[in-house]
């Protein structure tokens, strides 16, 4: 089976299934059964089946060596097979571009001899479906862009998905009757009793997973637009799931505003690469144009084109639309014209314009993940939507809509250019500091996970800043496990409390063992529990990978050392508040005795997912080379999670940069931080952090050797700056939220005052009119229609006689006439010729 | 018989009258003795039924002669009549019921050819002249004037009225199957083995003739349906105000309404004349061309049939004697919700199987085998009535639709 | 002309159906019961059926000219819809009967001009 | 003296029992005994059709018309013979004025019925036995088998069978079965005393 044909069919139809499902309850979900009972089956199993797809195309990328994503005039080249002696470097231009005649392997001497012994980086799969149409250049199509982390994510989205719905299905059980909202009150002082919507839920989690996909699998930016705001309108649905409380609609709003304002950057950066480069796919596009095959490039191979050697170039249109007031000069952009002007990078030249150019793209792009990903400055609205019910929380706000800023970044990764890169970084470093402090003194159970959320989001953009595409990449994949376990459980404890504060909570581990054990394996996971040098839980391997990635960026800008010093800062925070919240939950003694009395474990449908997850958030950053010892690899060959990034990676991404804005700027290669000397201080580093985290959280909430309440008295400005979230939302309310609402009155009132008075003074006028109207009407028109209604009755009054009702007497008409009808046809046919 | 009679009596038209009086003569007697033989049989069937011995003294042994004391007893009763009756329905009513049961063994064969009049419409005719007994009953229950008389005679339309849909749809399955609706064409189909019977021919028609039956005792107004004449509500139902000799004819006609379904019966499902056994063919009484042999061999064909009928006169009673009385609304939904919709579905699954498997049940079945060939029975039947009209009427009378079909199909092939 | 030995043609029946058809006219013409109108229309439709299986018949015209098998299609047309019409009839009889506790059609005319 | 043509004698037989009766239907005034003259008038006409060669037309007009069409007339009869409904007086002036236009009628139909020579003496074709059942069937299933060597193609276009008209005389049968069924459903007892008939 070819690889290119199949993965395509299959990936569209576990992509088309949660449409399939919501289309179905849109139209049938109140008669699914009662009360929409069937609802969530139907959508369960829609994404159980999507995900069984999934995993079975994981299985084409599974195996290193499955030529999964090679064209067939692959093996031509085989040359670049990964045990090829000779690491000349020109394993990408071979293994990507399987065009002999334009293959070129004299080029690109310069090579990397850490890449060699990594599995190939192979082509992706592009093209489209169906072109919804062409407009001149244009064409919007409906297209895919595979390659394994595009299969990997759709495996991580379904699978996690399908864990979800089937916890959905016990945690939304109340919906399906009646339910009374406590939390809202009307006007006369009741509760809100409303009918319960738990076939809505579904419809809801199964647009949203069917947008999700489509995000992942979208192969030109267009499709990533739409399938973007489809994302954020279905978290504005669930986040406002309850949207009788004041509260889930306020976040609803504030997630969707907020978001708004990431995705008017993200237009900008879209445009410009589209205003610039003419294209809205990703790959290159194969397609007959006149019964000729015309191959298109697409944005990434424009941008790091082969000739360059898949270096990041700012690419001919870009110079173009730069250099337009040249062209408009008169000057004729030709091809040694173009790398002329490319090449003056001088301020006011037209090379720096180009550049630019890039940077605002990429800035754009990065601007529209800031708002989906919370990252700072619009991290605000995450915790807010904590307001969804917990099964949104785990899916939509821990591992898959957040992770998709997280994704698009890692997608668009070849565009960017080092100054966004470390944009990108300093970013995700201030926001994962901001977030993991604000954790610390959360006493709700879902907002620290919420801030958690943030805080992991901002590791990954870290290490995506700091060129770690596959560390970020793999913290996306197994945070995404551990923190939809970590929601889970919190919902389940929430399940069975009723309450999210934490401080109401405590030794629930006795009542709830399935959910405390589970919870503490995701906490360990989060944390990066693990021996060094040996073995340890998923959050282990992507957060060792991070910080010697950030180790590495260290070592070659040292001006920048405060990244790594920061993350490593925020893995202590991060173990610290983490098991503050299980010590808190689930250890120690019950707090508020009614509420622990009433505590009961969730079940069954609620836990064994939970049990499901937990395995994977222990086990899924493991690959056989972490089993060398036991001869795994030997055996199915080096794979995982990492292996199969590492498959994934941009072409040309591996090469070490520089900036061209910021001279001093440089980027190793990726490869470089698995050199001993970052690797073994990052794998220390992590391990003492964690270390430490988890002791003092254990000193202070666990054995109680230091007292909370001591340290917050002492720390008092720190603790309310904490509290408050940094005042962000005051800040925003202040600079923003207030002067728009001033400004919307003073339009009201404009509006109230001049332009309603003129269309009263309007309509004034035109009633005048029409009394006139109503006169002529009325006298002359009416007098008309009244005397042809009234000859007509008369007429009528005259005729009525006739009918007297009788039935006999009809008979006796018809009789007659019948009689005198043959009487007067045979006079006429007798006396006629 | 009519020519035969030409022969020796001079009036030539005194020769048809003559043989339609034998003929009707011969009929009534199966109606009449029949009524005698039947009114003692259900005295001695309810009785063993009831642990008891029925009439014994009578005419000696088992009290044969009982009926005939009882009749003599209501002749000599008085003939009375209602002072509010409507005095020509009251009389008419008995005799109306009486010749639409009597009507009806017009086209009844007894045995091969052994028929008062042929038809081509042979069980159409029949199902509607015994419908139109009820009639006399409705007429009875009207001009009686009495309360009891007249809810009888209400039930009685309601109950036929409706009971006539299935039992129609019942009749018209082996007509389905054998393509014809003559009695005599259907009963020389099942020639042969007891196999052969149309009961036995597929599933469906088994479900149907238990069906039929169950609406033939229904529609003759025999218990556990007599609802027009139920004596725990209505006194005695239509016939409260009769008595006498009117009371009599009345049960006559009932008893041959009984034998006269029950003979139906016999030739759609039981074979007719024909025994289990091809006896008459392996004694060569099947010869038609000697007129002794097929006489004899038509004799035993009728005592076969007269067998059979008595047989399901006798089932009647003991499911008389057996089933307490429905009530009026379930008698109703027997009808309505049991047996039309399984009498539907058996008609649409002969249907089908006659479709798929035109054989039967036991294949091979030469007999229809043939016929649905359109080809003339020329093997084990010679042409079923050498006297009738012409060898072309017989043809085309035994071809049945099949032959017709294939015609049709033949000239849409010449057109196109 | 002997009735009784000369054959008998189309006008013969005809003369039947005719009466018949009169009959039925009249009666629904005179008759104040609903269900005397109602079999008006049955003996009305019955001459019609006369003149039909009359035309119809291969006894009495040439089957050239005779319109053969369509006059006694047509005559079981009338039959079936006949048993259609009187159920229908029937039930706005008893409707009608119920709601006025009458069944003189005369007393029938709220819809007098 | 000629021979007794049978079939002349039995038509008249039936003729005349057919007609009495009709008019025996128009006399009386009795709804009951209106309704047995009837039944005697169709079962009369049914032998008609047997006369006429028309077998199964016959056994239907027997089996439907009066086995069922009519059995549900007196059903009708019964349910309604309350004691001033059985006879119910027609005034002279009205049965007059019926009897003068029948009359007219009766006139007009029998001169059309008599006028045509061909129509007055028959031409019976050589005798042909025909079961009639099956064409009939054949016919409504929209295969005219009696036409099959009609040589005029413009003729043979039209003998396309009955194959409509029988559909929609089925469905036709359904909508009645099911709305008669409606009509004459037991009513709710109206609020507020029985319905004003005056």
């Amino acid at each position: 089976m070819d690889a290119a044909v199949v993965l395509p069919k299959l990936l569209a139809l576990a992509w088309l299934l949660p449409l399939a499902s919501f289309t179905l309850i849109v139209f049938f979900g109140p008669r699914m059964g009662h009360a929409g009972v069937r609802a969530g089956q139907v959508a369960t199993g829609a994404i159980l089946i999507g995900c069984l797809i999934s995993l079975y195309a994981l299985f084409f990328v599974w195996l290193p060596y499955s030529h999964a994503f090679e064209t067939p005039a692959e093996e031509a080249h085989a040359a670049a097979a990964p045990d090829h002696p000779a690491a000349t470097g020109d394993e990408h231009a071979d293994a990507s571009h399987g065009d002999a005649d334009h293959a070129d392997a004299a080029h690109g001497a310069e090579g990397h001899a850490a890449a060699s012994h990594h599995a190939p980086i192979i082509k992706p799969i592009a093209g489209d479906w169906y072109a919804l149409g062409e407009f001149g250049s244009l064409r919007i199509t409906i297209g895919y862009y595979i390659d394994s982390l595009t299969v990997l994510m759709f495996s991580m989205v379904t699978f996690i998905a399908t864990c979800i719905h089937f916890y959905a299905n016990g945690y939304m059980h109340d919906e399906l009757h009646d339910v009374v909202d406590h939390e809202v009150k009307l006007a006369n002082g009741h509760h809100l009793h409303r009918p319960g919507r738990f076939h809505r839920f579904f419809q809801y989690l199964s647009l949203f997973c069917f947008s999700m996909l489509g995000i992942v699998i979208a192969g030109n930016i267009a499709m990533i637009f739409v399938f973007w705001e489809l994302v954020g309108i279905c978290s504005y649905f669930l986040i406002g799931f309850y949207i009788e409380r004041k509260s889930a609609s306020n976040a609803a709003n504030k997630a969707f505003i907020v978001n708004r304002i990431g995705d008017f950057g993200m237009i900008i950066g879209l445009m410009a690469l589209f205003g610039s480069l003419g294209t809205f796919a990703f790959g290159d596009l194969t397609r007959e144009v006149d019964g000729k095959e015309v191959t298109e490039p697409g944005l990434f191979s424009l941008v790091r084109s082969e000739a360059n050697h898949h270096h990041l170039v700012v690419p001919d249109g870009m110079v173009k639309a730069a250099a337009a007031d040249e062209i408009a000069a008169g000057a004729e952009p030709t091809a040694e014209k173009i790398a002329e002007w490319r090449g003056e990078t001088e301020p006011k030249q037209v090379g720096r314009y180009a550049y630019w150019l890039l940077v605002v793209a990429g800035l754009g792009i990065f601007c529209g993940c800031v708002g989906k990903s919370a990252q700072f400055p619009l991290h605000v609205w995450l915790p807010d939507a904590m307001e969804g019910p917990t099964p949104v929380s785990a899916l939509v706000h821990s591992a898959t809509m957040v992770a998709a800023g997280v994704y698009l970044v890692g997608r668009f990764f070849p565009v960017f250019v080092p100054e966004v890169l470390l944009v990108i970084a300093i970013t995700g470093c201030i926001t994962l500091f901001l977030a993991a402090t604000i954790a610390i003194t959360a006493t709700d159970i879902k907002r620290v996970l919420a801030y958690s959320t943030v805080s992991q989001l901002g590791y990954m953009m870290l290490a995506l800043g700091v060129g770690g595409w596959v560390a970020g990449m793999f913290h996306l994949i197994t945070h995404a496990f551990f923190k939809s376990l970590l929601f889970m459980c919190s919902g389940s404890v929430i399940h069975a409390c009723h309450t999210n504060d934490m401080m109401k909570m405590g030794g629930l581990r006795k009542k709830m063992p399935w959910t405390a054990y589970t919870m503490l394996a995701g906490c360990l996971a989060i944390m990066g529990a693990g021996v060094p040098f040996s073995i340890g839980l998923s959050g282990h391997y992507s957060k060792d990978a991070i910080l010697a990635q950030a180790y590495s960026f260290k070592d070659s800008n040292p001006s920048f050392g405060f990244l790594f010093y920061v993350a490593a800062l925020g893995a202590v925070i991060t173990a610290f508040y983490m098991f503050r919240l299980w010590f808190l939950t689930f250890a120690g003694e019950p707090r508020d005795h009614h509420i622990y009395d009433h505590a009961h474990e969730s079940p069954k449908i609620m836990y064994y997912p939970l049990v499901v997850l937990a395995v994977f958030a222990v086990g899924v950053g493991w690959s056989t080379t972490d089993f060398s010892w036991f001869g795994l690899h030997h055996l199915f060959g080096e794979f995982g999670v990492r292996e199969l990034l590492d498959q994934a990676q941009p072409v040309g991404t591996l090469e070490p940069t520089h900036g061209v804005l910021l001279e001093n700027l440089k980027y190793p290669s990726e490869h470089d931080s698995h050199l001993d000397k970052y690797h073994i201080t990052a794998e220390l580093v992590a391990f003492g952090t964690a270390i430490s985290g988890f002791l003092l959280a254990l000193a202070m909430y666990d054995y109680r050797i230091l007292s909370a309440a001591e340290v917050r008295a002492h720390f008092g400005p720190i603790y309310q700056l904490l509290i408050h979230k940094w005042y962000f939302d005051e800040i925003y309310n202040a600079l923003f939220v207030q002067p728009t609402l001033f400004l919307g009155r003073r339009v009201a009132q404009f509006d109230k005052q001049v332009i309603d008075g003129l269309i009263d003074r309007l309509a004034w006028m035109t009633r005048g009119v029409a009394h006139l109207d109503d006169l002529i009407d009325r006298y002359f028109i009416d007098g008309l229609v009244n005397l042809t209604a009234s000859c007509t009755y008369g007429v009528g009054i005259w005729f009525r006689g006739a009918e007297t009702g009788k039935l006999r007497q009809y008979v006796m008409f018809i009789v007659v006439a019948t009689v005198s009808l043959f009487f007067l046809v045979s006079l006429i046919l007798a006396g006629g010729p | 018989m009519a020519e035969f009679l030409q022969a020796y009596l001079a009036p030539w038209w005194l020769a048809y009258v003559v043989a339609a009086l034998v003929h009707a003569v011969l009929l009534i007697n199966v109606v009449a003795v029949g009524a005698l033989i039947f009114i003692w049989l259900e005295r001695k069937v309810s009785g063993r039924i009831q642990d008891r011995l029925g009439p014994t003294r009578v005419g000696g042994k088992f009290g044969w002669l009982q009926t005939l004391a009882d009749g003599l007893k209501l002749i000599t009763k008085e003939d009375l009549m209602p002072e509010g009756a409507d005095g020509m329905l009251f009389r008419m009513a008995p005799y109306i019921s009486f010749c639409a049961s009597f009507a009806g063994y017009l086209a009844l064969p007894f045995a091969d050819n052994w028929v008062g009049a042929r038809l081509n419409t042979a069980v159409f005719f029949i199902l509607a002249v015994l419908g139109l007994e009820v009639f006399g009953v409705i007429l009875a229950g009207y001009a009686s004037a009495s309360k009891w008389s007249l809810f009888g005679a209400m039930r009685e339309a309601a109950q036929v009225v409706s009971y006539e849909v299935p039992l129609g749809m019942c009749a018209v399955v082996p007509v389905l199957i054998a393509g014809s609706m003559d009695l005599v064409t259907i009963g020389q189909m099942q020639h042969g083995w007891f196999t052969n019977w149309f009961v036995f021919h597929d599933p469906f028609t088994f479900i149907t003739f238990w069906v039929y039956f169950t609406c033939a005792t229904a529609s003759v107004n025999r218990a556990p349906f007599d609802l027009a004449e139920a004596e725990s509500e209505l006194v005695a139902g239509f016939h409260t105000e009769y008595s006498g000799l009117r009371w009599s004819i009345f049960f006559m006609a009932e008893y041959g309404s009984m034998f006269a379904v029950s003979g139906l019966a016999a030739i759609l499902f039981f074979g007719g004349w024909n025994g289990p056994l091809p006896i008459t063919e392996w004694l060569g009484l099947a010869d038609t061309t000697n007129p002794v042999l097929s006489y004899l061999g038509n004799f035993i064909g009728m005592l076969n049939f007269m067998f059979k009928c008595v047989f399901g006169v006798t089932f009647m009673m003991w499911v008389r004697w057996t089933l307490p009385r429905l009530r009026i609304d379930q008698v109703m939904t027997t009808c309505l919700k049991y047996c039309t919709p399984i009498a539907a579905a058996s008609f649409l699954g002969a249907t089908l199987w006659t479709y798929f498997l035109p054989g039967g049940l036991i294949l091979p079945n030469n007999a229809y085998g043939l016929v649905r060939e359109g080809q003339l029975i020329d093997g084990p039947y010679p042409p079923a009535d050498a006297e009738g009209p012409s060898k072309e009427t017989a043809n085309e009378k035994t071809a049945g639709t099949g032959d017709l079909i294939s015609q049709v199909a033949g000239e849409h092939r010449g057109r196109d | 002309m002997n009735l009784l030995t000369q054959p008998v043609g189309v006008s013969h029946y005809l003369i039947v159906g005719a009466i018949m058809f009169v009959a039925g006219v009249v009666c629904m013409a005179t008759k104040r019961n609903a269900l005397g109108v109602l079999m008006g229309i049955e003996l009305v439709l019955n001459g019609a059926n006369v003149n039909f299986v009359a035309f119809g018949s291969v006894y009495l015209r040439p089957e050239v000219t005779g319109i053969g098998l369509d006059g006694q299609l047509v005559a079981l047309f009338v039959i079936v819809l006949a048993a259609a019409e009187a159920a229908v009839a029937l039930a706005i009889t008893l409707n009608f009967y119920n709601n006025h506790s009458t069944v003189d059609v005369d007393q029938a005319d709220e819809l007098k001009g | 003296m000629d021979a007794i043509n049978w079939h002349s004698f039995f038509f008249l037989f039936f003729a005349l029992l057919a007609c009495g009766f009709s008019l025996a239907v128009v006399m009386t005034s009795n709804i009951v005994h209106m309704a047995f003259y009837l039944t005697l008038a169709l079962g009369a006409t049914s032998g008609l059709f047997f006369l006429a060669g028309a077998d199964f037309v016959g056994a239907m007009q027997l089996l439907i018309y009066v086995g069922g069409t009519l059995v549900l007339l007196i059903f009708g009869v019964m349910l309604t013979a309350k004691g001033p409904f059985i006879s119910m007086k027609t005034s002279a002036g009205d049965l007059v004025l019926g009897a003068g236009v029948g009359g007219a009628l009766l006139v007009l139909l029998l001169a059309a019925a008599t006028q045509v020579d061909a129509w007055r003496v028959s031409e019976p074709s050589p005798p042909v036995a025909q079961v009639t059942a099956s064409r009939l069937g054949m016919a409504l299933l929209g295969a005219r088998v009696d036409k099959l060597d009609e040589k005029d193609p413009v003729q043979a276009r039209g003998m396309s069978g009955y194959l409509l008209p029988f559909e929609i005389v089925s469905v036709h049968l359904l909508v009645v079965l099911i709305g008669s069924a409606y009509l004459a459903r037991p009513k709710k007892r109206m609020v507020g005393g029985p319905v004003d008939t005056a």
